[in-house]
């Protein structure tokens, strides 16, 4: 992109973005839906913390297909994906800040105090 | 000076004449006048906030009620400083650099006619501009809970604090969108030959701030909607009466305002590295080093937010890590300040008044940068935490750095934006002013922190009374030394007689190759770049 | 939410507006990136309520758990459903548009904008349901304060993603159904659906994660 | 070395007055050395007679630059290095602390001893003897600040948070408090007593303030806990503080916030202490959540005593705020080395016996006679008679105080010393009285 001005999008169309068939996006809609089938019948099972970690994987691949190929990811360029990607990051860097901190207290106890003599 | 090759009444139209009018101003999308727009507006905000602060300092020059008949009992104090850090901070310097002279500067050096959503630029001002009117709201009860709007008290006291965060909300909307449309600028329209590694270093610092004025803010937005929520219904996220964490809006709170911090500072430093290169007439040295450090400060500033929390009841894990991802920062930081000091070496300088101000600005950012250190380290912060000198770090932090370069920069393109060149016998006066009395105001500070002076307080025991005293005598000279540096080019612009050549440093720098002031469109054509920024000096002598 | 949709009358329909500055592949780029930095920040808004969601899951883990099964998880569901839906159906609106198919666009854009509707009434009943049972901000139920932290964040999340919801209903109304009826967009000009069908997509997107962490594992 | 955080408290503090000096020096050093090198090239390359000369064009130098990267990069791990070690004895309390337990409200500070012992505004410690401080806060953040022991730590509401320190030296000294909590945070003081060992032991074991509570009538009782507890936000005249004032407030009516009325009865006002935001009288909306609970804090008897204190507000009283530092109460090795008349002078002024709040020793008039020119003195009693206080007399003054009152004064000395002074302590007390000539 150093030359802003050069017609570096090279389609046809003069937008020069890139046209996906419905078909594509037929086949992502239905993969979504079954991965949402699969999230609510793996919630029913309890496997402990796990539950959790399951739901948001599976929740990633959701959004993963959504920004790749809903919203064109896929054929996007680097500065665009740095732009797409600063966001999850910070956000990794927010709960993991704070989770340096929360989990790590310690809990001092105030004395017990002797009943006061009369 | 051949370029007078336009007809006479072509060099007359230029931006500020091309459309008269009061609503010719208050409705353009042209970046330069929404530069003065911002520039006014702020400034109002800054004297605002300046009275505050000079009130402030009148009830601390004697222990006890000190002026009775103004702060009548501590709440007034309280109410005063917390609306001198909301307006300093919210209305003043974060919009301060990056939304007037970015405006201004942004499209001339990258060789654009406007922003990318020139639009999108004026609605930024007004979103500032209705946030602002929210917070003037506030005043009928306002708000006593200090700039960081810490619960509980934040959500507990009876102060319309819901009002006044929601007017903070407005205002990083406002950042927000002025940072985006730099980003997209500097991306996408800059003139052909223009790379990055051509980009003037201070376009680099606005880069760096806009990427942190789109992705930080929405952290304190969201941050200052839970308060508003916690309020309003209780909602139980920070209010330990209900089962929250309050040092949870802490760390929320800090995510944002410690990047915040590099907001106000780097494009000053852009600043500073535009004009000691002009008046060395050499080129910046280590050009590549000072880029990279703008953006390694930017980065790194995302990582150290918790330096504020030593002593907030956070674990001792976490404070270790914070304190050593913030020493981190003072790195590149330190890269800067070798360069800007290289650069002068061999030069042919010469003292104008943004010179002036640029090497102040060397001195006092150093001492603001080293008390930062001091801050960093977790023992020393446990004593020093909250007491005057962290007071006295910031200001030297945000004036000796984002104040004196905003005004560096005021004087230094002065020429381009109005077409005059002020009095420089004026402006010398004025700069030694701000100079003694800023250093006379905040020097005893430092002391008393180390004395233990605690921050916020109304009174104090009598052992700190000298020192304030002399706080209060620098800050009348500091507050003095301003308006009289900003009457001095406001009254330059309005009456100055004196009219400013087209480049009067001889600078190579894009923006001054056009007319002074420029035309509605900036270029007359768009320019073709095919040098390296500040290419001064003779190769020969390598 | 580019700040030159409106097209100037000199314009062709089907070519890209005239823009001062810059030329239209330009604009197209900067129109782009200015969406997905928008979008950044979005993310970043809810950022703030997953990372409260995280700690506030950390100290009150079994109320969570609790609380979460008080939601009605078969709204839960046929929301995501019906959101799913309506985000592919902007996604094909965009080609209608690259197709020069404005009547697609409408067709399309109209059914996202009808999802959001059907989404936005059951969100509505399941407030109402909660309101009922005291579980409802200003009617709270002292029967349910343990579960005040969860609702607490429940409501905020739900309120705001509700908030985006809107907007980008009355988004792709404004600048995808409206400038396609009088067939604006063609393949060199389809700007506007790309990026409303993109905020679209981000309401989506934000509601992958919010259903699983507020309905199934709280 | 430099001294620039002055006096040292604690046994960490000199670490960190360690760390402090050596990032002064570095700072120094730099800042110095940047500037001086910065007006040194200032003056020798500047423009000479207002012309230009030629200059090198000089890009950078890739040296220099891994110079101050890796210089820097240096010192800074050192000076964080310096920085964790203090920070680190800060955080490790020894396992042999005492531990008092620190509350903060808006504004003062109540500290609870593990053998049930209370003070406001006041924290009693022993030299050389670790203390762990466990904080906590009723209402909104504080923060826990000792100048001289270098530390510091947040209280917060909800949670415990701790800060501990060795007293090397006895003295008594500041505590502020440093994280902002209204209006009165510049007022939210302590001071820190640190006594010898003996000496606090025994101000432990003292329950003399608790028993004179007990003994009081209830309304005098419920006005020293006024004068603790209350006075900050509620005044006895009429004028605003905070909260409403007591004049007059017994049965009372008027409105509250949100539409409602009240009726200042018993039940209202015990309401009000405990559960103050259940209540808000009009006016005082932006107080509304001002008031902390008092649940837990203050017993039954203590509010029954308010009530009572309350009933008698008409205007006319006037209570100090809590508390003027007592003197100093010594220990037993000490008296023994004692002269009779410092001893007595030791008891006399001791916390414990507290003759000094009712009599002078320069002649002025307090509650009681004046101690000045007492010895062998004829005064007339309130029977009419003449007596030469003698040291039968003050003997018999001070164990039963009410068989003989000096005209002119009221029979209000409490009994409370028989049993308590020994007769060796009286005859110290009378020679002491014989030197206030
Ligand atoms: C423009 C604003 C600005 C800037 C640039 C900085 C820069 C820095 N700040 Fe500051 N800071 C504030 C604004 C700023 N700060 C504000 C507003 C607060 C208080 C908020 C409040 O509570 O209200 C604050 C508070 C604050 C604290 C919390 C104190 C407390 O409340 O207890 C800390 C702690 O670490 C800190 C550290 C630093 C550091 C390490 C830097 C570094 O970036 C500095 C790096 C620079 C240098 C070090 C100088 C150059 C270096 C050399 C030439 C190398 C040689 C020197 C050495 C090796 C030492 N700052
Ligand atoms: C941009 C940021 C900025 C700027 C420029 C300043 C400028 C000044 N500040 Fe400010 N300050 C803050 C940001 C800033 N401050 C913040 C964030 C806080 C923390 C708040 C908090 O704790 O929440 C703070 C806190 C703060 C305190 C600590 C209060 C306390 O903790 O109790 C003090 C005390 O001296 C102070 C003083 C000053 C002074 C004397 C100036 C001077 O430089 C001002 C110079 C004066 C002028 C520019 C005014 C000129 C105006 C006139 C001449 C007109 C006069 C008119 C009338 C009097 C009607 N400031
Ligand atoms: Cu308590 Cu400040
Ligand atoms: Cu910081």
């Amino acid at each position: 992109m150093s030359h802003a001005h050069s017609h570096d999008h090279s389609s046809g169309h003069h937008d020069g973005g890139h046209v996906v068939p419905v078909s594509t996006f037929l086949k992502v809609l239905i993969a979504l839906l079954v991965l949402t089938v699969i999230t609510v019948l793996a919630a029913k099972i309890d496997m402990g913390k796990w539950n959790i970690v399951g739901a948001l994987v599976i929740a990633s691949i959701k959004a993963a297909l959504v920004i790749l190929v809903f919203m064109h990811g896929k054929y996007e360029n680097r500065i665009l994906w740095t732009y797409i990607l600063i966001p999850f990051i910070l956000l990794a860097i927010m709960i993991g800040g704070v989770f340096t901190d929360d989990p790590f207290r310690s809990h001092p106890q105030p004395v017990a105090v002797e009943k006061a003599k009369a | 000076m051949s370029a007078h090759a336009t007809t006479a009444h072509n060099e007359e139209l230029n931006y500020l004449n091309w459309k008269t009018g009061l609503w010719s101003w208050l409705s353009s999308t042209d970046h330069k006048r929404i530069c003065f727009l911002y520039l006014f507006t702020i400034l109002i905000f800054f004297f605002a906030g300046g009275a505050a602060a000079l009130l402030m300092r009148l009830e601390l020059a004697s222990a006890g009620p000190t002026i009775p008949g103004i702060v009548k009992d501590p709440h007034t104090y309280n109410v005063l400083f917390t609306l001198h850090g909301v307006f300093m901070i919210f209305l003043f310097v974060v919009p301060g650099i990056p939304a007037t002279l970015g405006n201004f500067l942004i499209p001339l050096m990258i060789g654009a006619k406007d922003v990318a959503f020139p639009r999108l630029n004026l609605f930024s001002y007004y979103l500032y501009v209705i946030g602002a009117t929210i917070g003037a709201i506030s005043l009928l009860h306002p708000v006593d809970t200090g700039w960081t709007f810490y619960a509980p008290y934040s959500t507990t006291t009876g102060t319309s604090v819901s009002l006044m965060v929601f007017a903070a909300f407005v205002l990083g909307f406002s950042s927000i969108l002025t940072g985006l449309n730099f980003i997209v600028t500097i991306h996408q329209l800059r003139a052909p030959g223009m790379t990055w590694m051509r980009l003037p270093v201070f376009i680099w610092a606005s880069y760096a701030t806009a990427i942190i004025q789109t992705v930080a803010t929405p952290v304190v937005g969201m941050t200052l909607l839970l308060i508003i929520a916690e309020r309003v219904f209780g909602a139980g996220i920070f209010d330990p009466a209900k089962g929250g964490d309050p040092v949870l809006m802490e760390h929320l709170f800090w995510f944002y305002s410690h990047p915040v911090v590099y907001i106000m500072v780097l494009p000053a430093f852009g600043v500073v590295g535009e004009i000691i290169p002009v008046f060395s007439r050499k080129p910046l040295f280590g050009y590549k080093m000072v880029v990279l450090s703008s953006m390694a400060i930017a980065a790194v500033g995302f990582i150290v937010w918790a330096h504020h929390m030593f002593v907030a009841g956070i674990s001792d894990f976490s404070a270790i890590f914070f304190s050593l991802v913030t020493f981190l920062v003072a790195i590149p930081t330190a890269i800067k300040v070798f360069n800007w000091v290289s650069t002068m070496y061999k030069g042919s300088i010469s003292f104008s008044t943004p010179m002036l101000y640029a090497m102040a600005f060397v001195f006092l950012f150093m001492i603001a940068g080293t008390t930062g250190i001091y801050l960093a380290m977790l023992g020393v912060d446990v004593y020093y935490h909250d007491t005057y000198f962290v007071v006295a770090h910031f200001h030297y932090t945000i004036q000796g750095g984002a104040v004196i370069g905003l005004i560096a920069a005021l004087h230094y393109w002065f020429p381009k934006m109005s077409g005059k060149m002020y009095s420089e016998t004026a402006s010398k006066f004025a700069f030694a002013l701000v100079f003694i009395g800023f250093n006379l105001t905040f020097i005893p500070q430092f002391v008393l922190g180390m004395e233990g002076m605690p921050r916020r307080y109304y009174d104090y025991p009598s052992q700190y009374q000298n020192l304030h005293t002399i706080s209060t005598v620098g800050a009348f000279m500091n507050g003095f030394g301003y308006t009289f540096a900003l009457a001095n080019l406001l009254w330059t612009a309005l009456f100055g007689k004196v009219k400013a050549p087209r480049n009067p440093y001889n600078s190579v720098g894009l923006e001054w190759q056009t007319a002074s002031p420029p035309i509605h469109e900036n270029f007359p054509e768009t320019p073709v770049v095919d040098k390296d920024p500040y290419h001064y000096g003779t190769p020969a002598h390598v | 939410m580019s700040s030159h949709a409106a097209a100037p009358h000199e314009v062709a329909p089907g070519d890209p507006p005239h823009i001062h500055h810059m030329d239209s592949t330009t604009a197209y780029g900067a129109a782009k990136l200015g969406m997905w930095l928008f979008l950044a920040t979005e993310i970043l808004l809810f950022a703030v309520m997953f990372c409260s969601f995280a700690i506030m899951r950390y100290y009150h883990l079994d109320k969570f758990h609790d609380a979460s099964h008080h939601l009605n998880l078969l709204a839960g569901a046929f929301n995501t459903a019906v959101l799913l839906f309506s985000s592919f159906t902007a996604a094909v609106a965009v080609t209608n548009a690259q197709r020069g198919d404005n009547r697609g666009v409408v067709v399309n854009f109209g059914i996202s904008i009808l999802c959001g509707f059907i989404f936005l009434l059951v969100k509505a009943y399941e407030y109402s349901e909660k309101a009922h049972h005291g579980m409802f901000p200003f009617v709270w139920n002292s029967n349910f304060y343990e579960y005040k932290n969860f609702l607490g964040i429940y409501f905020t999340m739900t309120g705001l993603h509700a908030l985006h919801v809107i907007i980008g209903m009355v988004v792709m109304f404004i600048y995808g159904i409206r400038p396609a009826m009088k067939n604006r967009y063609s393949g060199r000009y389809y700007t506007p659906v790309e990026l409303s069908a993109l905020y679209w997509h981000l309401v989506d997107l934000i509601w992958i994660y919010l259903f699983p962490l507020l309905y199934l594992v709280g | 070395m430099l001294g620039l955080l002055g006096e040292q408290g604690s046994d960490f503090a000199h670490k960190v007055d360690y760390a402090h000096d050596i990032v002064t020096i570095i700072s120094v050093v730099c800042t110095v050395a940047i500037v001086g090198t910065m007006l040194y090239f200032a003056v020798i390359y500047r423009q000479r007679d207002g012309r230009d000369h030629e200059t090198p064009m000089i890009e950078g130098n890739n040296l220099l630059e891994v110079i101050w990267t890796v210089f820097p990069t240096l010192v800074v791990i050192w000076v964080a290095y310096l920085g964790y070690d203090a920070f680190i004895d800060m955080r490790t309390a020894p396992a042999d602390s005492m531990e008092v337990n620190v509350t903060g409200q808006k504004w003062a500070w109540d500290f609870q001893y593990a053998n049930g012992k209370k003070t406001t505004g006041e924290l009693v410690v022993p030299v050389d003897q670790p203390v762990k401080l466990v904080m906590t806060s009723r209402d909104v953040l504080h923060s826990f600040f000792v100048p001289v022991m270098r530390t510091k730590m947040d209280v917060i509401p909800g949670r415990y948070t701790y800060e501990w320190f060795r007293p090397i030296k006895t003295g008594d000294f500041q505590v502020f408090c440093t994280e902002y909590c209204g209006d009165l945070h510049s007022g939210m003081r302590a001071r820190l007593k640190v006594l010898p060992k003996a000496e606090f032991e025994r101000w432990l074991a003292d329950d003399s303030e608790e028993r004179k509570l007990a003994s009081m009538k209830p309304s005098d009782r419920g006005q020293e806990i006024y004068g603790k507890q209350c006075i900050a936000c509620h005044s006895l005249d009429g004028s605003p503080r905070t909260g409403p004032s007591w004049l007059k407030l017994f049965g009372k009516e008027g409105q509250l916030v949100g539409g409602g009325t009240y009726k200042a009865d018993e039940n209202y006002i015990r309401e009000s202490i405990l559960y103050p935001q259940s209540k808000t009288v009009a006016g005082y909306e932006a107080a509304a959540n001002a008031m902390p609970s008092y649940k837990g804090q203050l017993s039954d008897d203590d509010i029954t005593s308010l009530i009572a204190f309350i009933k008698t507000i008409d205007g006319t009283q006037k209570v100090a705020p809590s508390q003027p530092a007592a003197p100093k109460a010594l220990d037993a090795a000490q008296l023994a080395a004692m002269s009779p008349a410092d001893r007595g002078k030791a008891l006399f002024n001791d916390p414990g016996n507290m003759c000094y709040t009712c009599h002078s020793i320069d002649g002025s008039r307090l509650v009681g006679p004046s101690m000045k020119g007492l010895w062998e003195r004829k005064s007339k009693m309130s029977d009419g008679t003449e007596i030469v206080s003698d040291a039968n007399y003050i003997k018999e003054s001070i164990l039963k105080p009410q068989a003989k009152i000096v005209e002119g004064y009221g029979p209000v000395m409490p009994a409370i010393y028989e049993g308590k002074l020994k007769d060796e302590n009286i005859s110290d007390i009378i020679e002491y009285i014989k030197t206030l000539k």
